[in-house]
């Protein structure tokens, strides 16, 4: 395996008396789309949180391309290159749907605190801004105020903006809650050609399973805060102690023991 | 008595009027998140109809009762109307309470005139008594008991009784205390107007102390009680009290050392705070 | 998108001619002194809408800075007695502006938003005070009357034109801001803070130089309306300045910069009106009363102000209220 | 009769569409469980029944009176008990006082289940002064079902009691859910499957948001392909 783009070493989080996450080794190779599976409450937006700097852990470390990032806040995260979609949408309301991605783009872009410089000068935020939105198909969307979007051209719209940080990793925290089922198949699509397109390594979290198992490369299966096994998804399925797992048949002694 | 000592009751007396007007303002915000900036004119409200009441019918005692009644129908009508259609929109609260603390205040020019109305100590707390030897003026001993009934009172009311667990819990966790069948809004309603008169309540008991009332006596009260919540932990009660006590003897003995900086010396205090530590000395951190 | 900005500088464009042909068509010194204090005013209150309209943090202290020009350039003009050191005052008060904005902001807005306003509103105390206290500077409660301002400022006229450029000026300055990339971010605040955050921005260094801007713009204003006034006193920094800015803002409507202009025109001319009227009608005297319910209604119904209200009518004939959401549980009770 | 119904329920939190289309019948003396993996919309389920996150559509029939569109404390009051995922317990009050606040009328049935639930978890009497926020996660889990018990509730909702719990304390809440099911009904949202089994008498399982199958407990027991089609992870 190449060297990992993104690496946990015995990653931990405590909360008083329960730990959320618990000694996790994790790595994904670039350009890989590893899902992240798992029971309710086994730590996986936690684990998201710690990979993205909201939260720090109580223990462990956390390394893209071989430095360790444990440290670092979440601006400073993101700027390395990790991007992350919230399952809240989290857009901004009143801004159009252009105006959100181009906030985005003039983040990574720089400039910001030009006051003179009137922002149509910086054309180019703006075509990168549209461009991004072509690729999530919402380009015909571009000058609709952004809370008058359907849920889901929302959360599509959320994956521009991501985009727009130029993450080299990209985590997603089930991009397709709360959607109508008429809805999932064009945010799959939108996910699918991400992965095609072969310019991101990404972490999924989601609960549909036949959408999972479509598209990643790798599994990993969390459980009460540890990892109980990751591999292919040949591997994954076939695994005896992930079922019993899901059906609940699962203790920590038996996980450890 | 020495002078210390002089001075360390006076501070006491006057925590204890900062603290009447501080109390109904971090309990409201504690429980709803409001930060009523109209809470101050409320307090002028309750020292004008209690002085009114009182020159009318020669009773302090009717004249508390009405203030302090004013002071929770108009926290009533103000939850009702303007705080509740706008609770989670904290922009829209602060600019409404702001509109009302203007109406309320020309409310006062209207009803009694722009200029300094009297406001005399009832004959029974006028005078000294000697403690250790020296005169201190009764009305203050009154202050500082009224003050310590008061803490006393809400401390029991929060700790002891139905309601005031109902309010702690719901300062935790609002939907949980509605799904054991209780109807928060209502509760959220009482206690509005339970601070509100409460900050009248404060309006009438200091009016003697000031001596006389002006119209903008809600806004510099108002001033030293956000102090006090910021200083002592913002929705906390004990944060309150001890805020209180400690501006009110700072600014004590500052208005007697250095006269000119007494004001100064709370902003600074704030401001040290702030630095060191934002969510007040009590605080806990969100 | 193109048509409608080319719309707007038409617009703006007759305003100023006609502006400009004032003093020609009536040499009323009354009406030109009003119009003065409306353009002042309008400045200050433009300064207040970048904070309140534009980056969504309510300060209840934005006369500190108004009352520190007003102050630097009484002081420096009656203690030096050389009127033309009136540009040099107003640079020192535009660099006490920035650094006390630095300070105070500094101190609140790092925490909750409701500590800005708080704290803001107890600074604007303090400073009452001081200007108060401090009479060997400020000339206490008096202040400091006869103000000796540069001749060139007692022709009714020439100062007509220079308030009036100066209006224009800090228009266009402030509408670059806005539009400017940096002043999108602060929209984007206004919006969703956390998201800003979490795009990579850091929200409160944008704040400050937001705090900042807006009070050096607001100390040029103050240090004209000394000028204007020939005097100052406590009064620029007591909190009925504040309201002003406040009423004017809300009135005329927040989140654009025109609205406080035109909030500025109406509640100067309704407040001399309303004043001139209470001689007959003393109840008029409480004329802030009919603003502050004037305001109360347009928060509560119009939160757009005129301006922004008209505009929505226009636009998508009856638009749609933005409310900003907070903590997701207490909102799910309430 | 059929204590509750609920018909068509369609929820929304903000725009997020959750339930499209959930239906169950409780009948009372029986423990209904509602599995399904997670964002299934289980706990949402049982926040649409308690008026916590109000259906947008469709209907909930309690004891032959739609309750949908009442507030919380309104349904609350009509005797429906609701034990949140979190357990929902004031972290600065003490045990005591969270029993207290859960009280509504304090008679001798009252205090008849306070005792009974007491002795049920001897627990919490040991802890009957710390604070909430002190206890342990099989405590507060008691805590949490006592208070919805204590008062006259004929419908009990448990919101995933064996969540973050040890298997011994897990074992310690399903045999209180048996003592309780003798003296009033409970709808039991779960995802762990073998735990649910114990104790469930009707089963509901949901996927995205919609009710997928309705059957026994006995019924699902048996059969593998439906457990692992819903349940597990297999497709």
């Amino acid at each position: 395996m190449a060297q990992p783009i993104l690496e946990t070493r015995g990653l931990t989080i405590q909360f008083g008396a329960h730990v959320a996450v618990n000694g996790v080794d994790f790595t994904v190779a670039p350009q890989t789309f590893t899902s992240i599976i798992g029971p309710n409450g086994a730590g996986k937006t936690t684990f998201f949180n710690l990979l993205s700097g909201q939260l720090r852990p109580t223990g462990g470390t956390v390394a893209m391309n071989g430095r360790d990032i444990t440290g670092l806040a979440v601006h400073e995260r993101t700027r390395l290159g990790i991007g992350r979609s919230f399952q809240i949408t989290n857009v901004f309301p009143n801004l159009t749907v252009l105006e959100n991605v181009r906030m985005a783009a003039q983040a990574v872009g720089g400039g910001s605190f030009r006051l003179f410089s009137h922002y149509k000068k910086f054309k180019h935020y703006e075509e990168k801004a549209r461009y991004l939105l072509a690729k999530v198909h919402l380009d015909g969307k571009s000058e609709q105020i952004a809370k008058n979007l359907s849920h889901g051209d929302k959360r599509k719209l959320e994956i521009a903006i991501l985009l727009a940080l130029e993450p080299k990793m990209l985590l997603l925290d089930e991009p397709t809650a709360g959607m109508s089922l008429e809805e999932v198949p064009a945010i799959i699509e939108v996910i699918r050609g991400l992965k095609e397109s072969g310019e991101h390594t990404i972490l999924l979290i989601e609960h549909k399973i036949d959408m999972v198992l479509d598209l990643s490369d790798q599994l990993a299966v969390l459980f009460n805060g540890r990892l109980l096994a990751h591999g292919t998804p040949e591997e994954i399925m076939s695994n005896e102690l992930v079922q019993t797992a899901y059906l609940g048949g699962l203790y920590d002694d038996a996980v450890t023991g | 008595m020495s002078l210390t000592l002089n001075l360390l009751l006076n501070g006491v007396a006057l925590g204890s009027l900062i603290f009447l007007i501080a109390v109904g303002l971090s309990l409201i915000f504690g429980l709803m998140g409001v930060l009523n900036f109209a809470h101050g004119a409320v307090f002028a409200w309750g020292a004008y109809v209690g002085l009114a009441v009182y020159n009318a019918t020669g009773s302090f005692l009717l004249g508390i009762l009405a203030g302090t009644v004013a002071g929770i129908v108009i926290g009533w009508i103000m939850e009702r109307l303007f705080v509740r259609p706008f609770y989670g929109n904290h922009v829209a609260q602060i600019l409404l309470t702001l509109g009302l603390m203007i109406i309320l205040t020309e409310g006062i020019k209207m009803v009694w005139g722009p200029n300094l109305l009297g406001f005399d100590k009832p004959a029974a707390l006028t005078g000294v008594v000697d403690i250790l030897s020296d005169p201190f003026p009764i009305y203050r001993i009154f202050t500082i008991g009224i003050g310590l009934l008061v803490l006393i009172g809400v401390h029991l009311l929060l700790t002891r009784t139905r309601y005031g667990i109902i309010i702690r819990a719901g300062v935790q966790d609002p939907e949980m205390v509605q799904a054991l069948g209780i109807n928060v809004r209502r509760v959220f309603s009482l206690v509005f107007a339970f601070g509100a008169g409460l900050a009248a309540f404060g309006g009438v008991v200091a009016g003697p102390s000031f001596g006389s009332l002006n119209p903008d006596l809600g806004m510099a009260n108002q001033l030293n009680a956000f102090i006090v919540i910021v200083i002592g932990g913002i929705g906390n009660f004990p944060g309150a009290a001890l805020g209180s006590l400690l501006i009110g003897i700072v600014q004590t003995f500052m208005a007697y050392y250095l006269p000119d900086v007494a004001m100064a010396i709370s902003v600074a205090m704030m401001a040290i705070v702030l630095i060191w530590k934002p969510e007040g000395i009590l605080g806990v951190r969100r | 998108m193109r048509a409608k900005l080319f719309n707007n500088n038409l617009w703006l464009g007759f305003v100023l001619v006609a502006l400009c042909l004032v003093p020609f068509v009536s040499s009323s010194k009354f009406l030109l002194t009003m119009l003065i204090s409306v353009f002042l005013m309008a400045v200050y209150s433009m300064s207040y809408d970048l904070l309140l309209g534009y980056t969504g943090i309510v300060s209840f202290g934005h006369t500190i800075f108004f009352g520190l020009g007003a102050y630097s350039v009484g002081i420096l003009l009656s203690k030096t007695k050389q009127p033309n050191l009136i540009w040099a005052a107003i640079l020192i008060a535009v660099v006490g502006a920035a650094v006390i904005a630095l300070i105070i902001g500094f101190l609140s807005l790092r925490v909750k938003d409701v500590y800005f306003s708080m704290i803001t509103l107890a600074f604007a105390q303090l400073f009452f005070i001081i200007s108060e206290k401090w009479s060997s500077f400020t000339g206490g409660g008096d202040g400091i009357a006869y103000v000796r301002v540069p001749t060139f400022f007692n022709d009714r006229v020439k100062f007509y034109f220079i308030a009036l450029a100066f209006l224009a000026v800090m228009y266009l300055f402030l509408r670059r801001v806005v539009n400017s990339p940096f002043g999108r971010t602060l929209q984007a605040i206004r919006e969703n803070e956390q998201r800003v955050e979490s795009l990579g921005y850091n929200v409160l260094r944008y704040k400050l130089a937001s705090l900042m801007i807006s009070g050096c713009v607001a100390a040029m204003a103050g240090g004209l309306w000394t000028v204007l006034q020939k005097y100052v006193n406590t009064n620029v920094f007591a909190m009925d300045r504040t309201i002003d800015a406040l009423l004017m803002t809300i009135v005329g409507g927040v989140g654009t910069l025109f609205g406080p202009i035109v909030g500025a025109g109406v509640i100067t001319f309704a407040h001399e009106w309303l004043s001139s009227l209470s001689t007959q009608y003393p109840f008029l005297e409480r004329w802030l009363l009919f603003f502050g319910i004037l305001y109360i209604v347009i928060v509560m119904f119009f939160p757009k102000g005129i301006l922004g209200t008209i505009r929505d009518k226009w636009r998508y004939k009856g638009g749609s209220r933005h409310a900003a959401s907070d903590s997701k549980r207490r909102e799910s009770v309430l | 009769m059929t204590l509750l119904r609920v018909e068509g329920l369609q929820t929304y939190i903000d725009q997020f569409h959750i339930l499209q289309g959930v239906s169950l019948a409780v009948e009372p003396g029986r423990v209904t469980v509602i599995l399904g993996r997670n964002g299934a919309g289980k706990t949402t389920t049982l926040r649409s029944i308690m008026g916590l996150t109000p259906p947008r559509e469709g209907r909930v029939v309690y004891d032959g009176k739609e309750i949908q569109g009442l507030p919380p404390h309104a349904i609350a009051r009509l005797g429906i008990g609701y034990v949140p995922e979190d357990q929902g317990i004031f972290k600065d009050l003490t045990v005591e006082e969270n029993m207290k606040i859960a009280i509504r009328k304090l008679d001798a049935a009252t205090q008849e289940r306070q005792e009974f639930v007491l002795d049920l978890f001897p627990d919490l009497k040991i802890a009957w002064k710390r604070k909430g926020g002190n206890l342990s996660g099989g405590q507060k889990q008691m805590l949490s079902m006592a208070r919805a018990f204590v008062n006259d509730n004929k419908l009990l909702l448990i919101d995933e009691p064996s969540k973050g719990l040890a298997p011994i304390v897990v074992e310690k809440v399903m045999e209180a859910i048996m003592e309780l099911k003798k003296r009033t009904t409970i709808v039991l949202v779960e995802q762990n499957f073998l735990m649910a089994s114990g104790v469930g008498d009707d089963v509901y399982i949901l996927d995205d948001g919609h009710t997928v199958y309705q059957g026994t407990m006995a019924e699902i027991r048996g059969d593998e392909d439906l457990k692992k089609k819903y349940l597990g992870i297999a497709i």
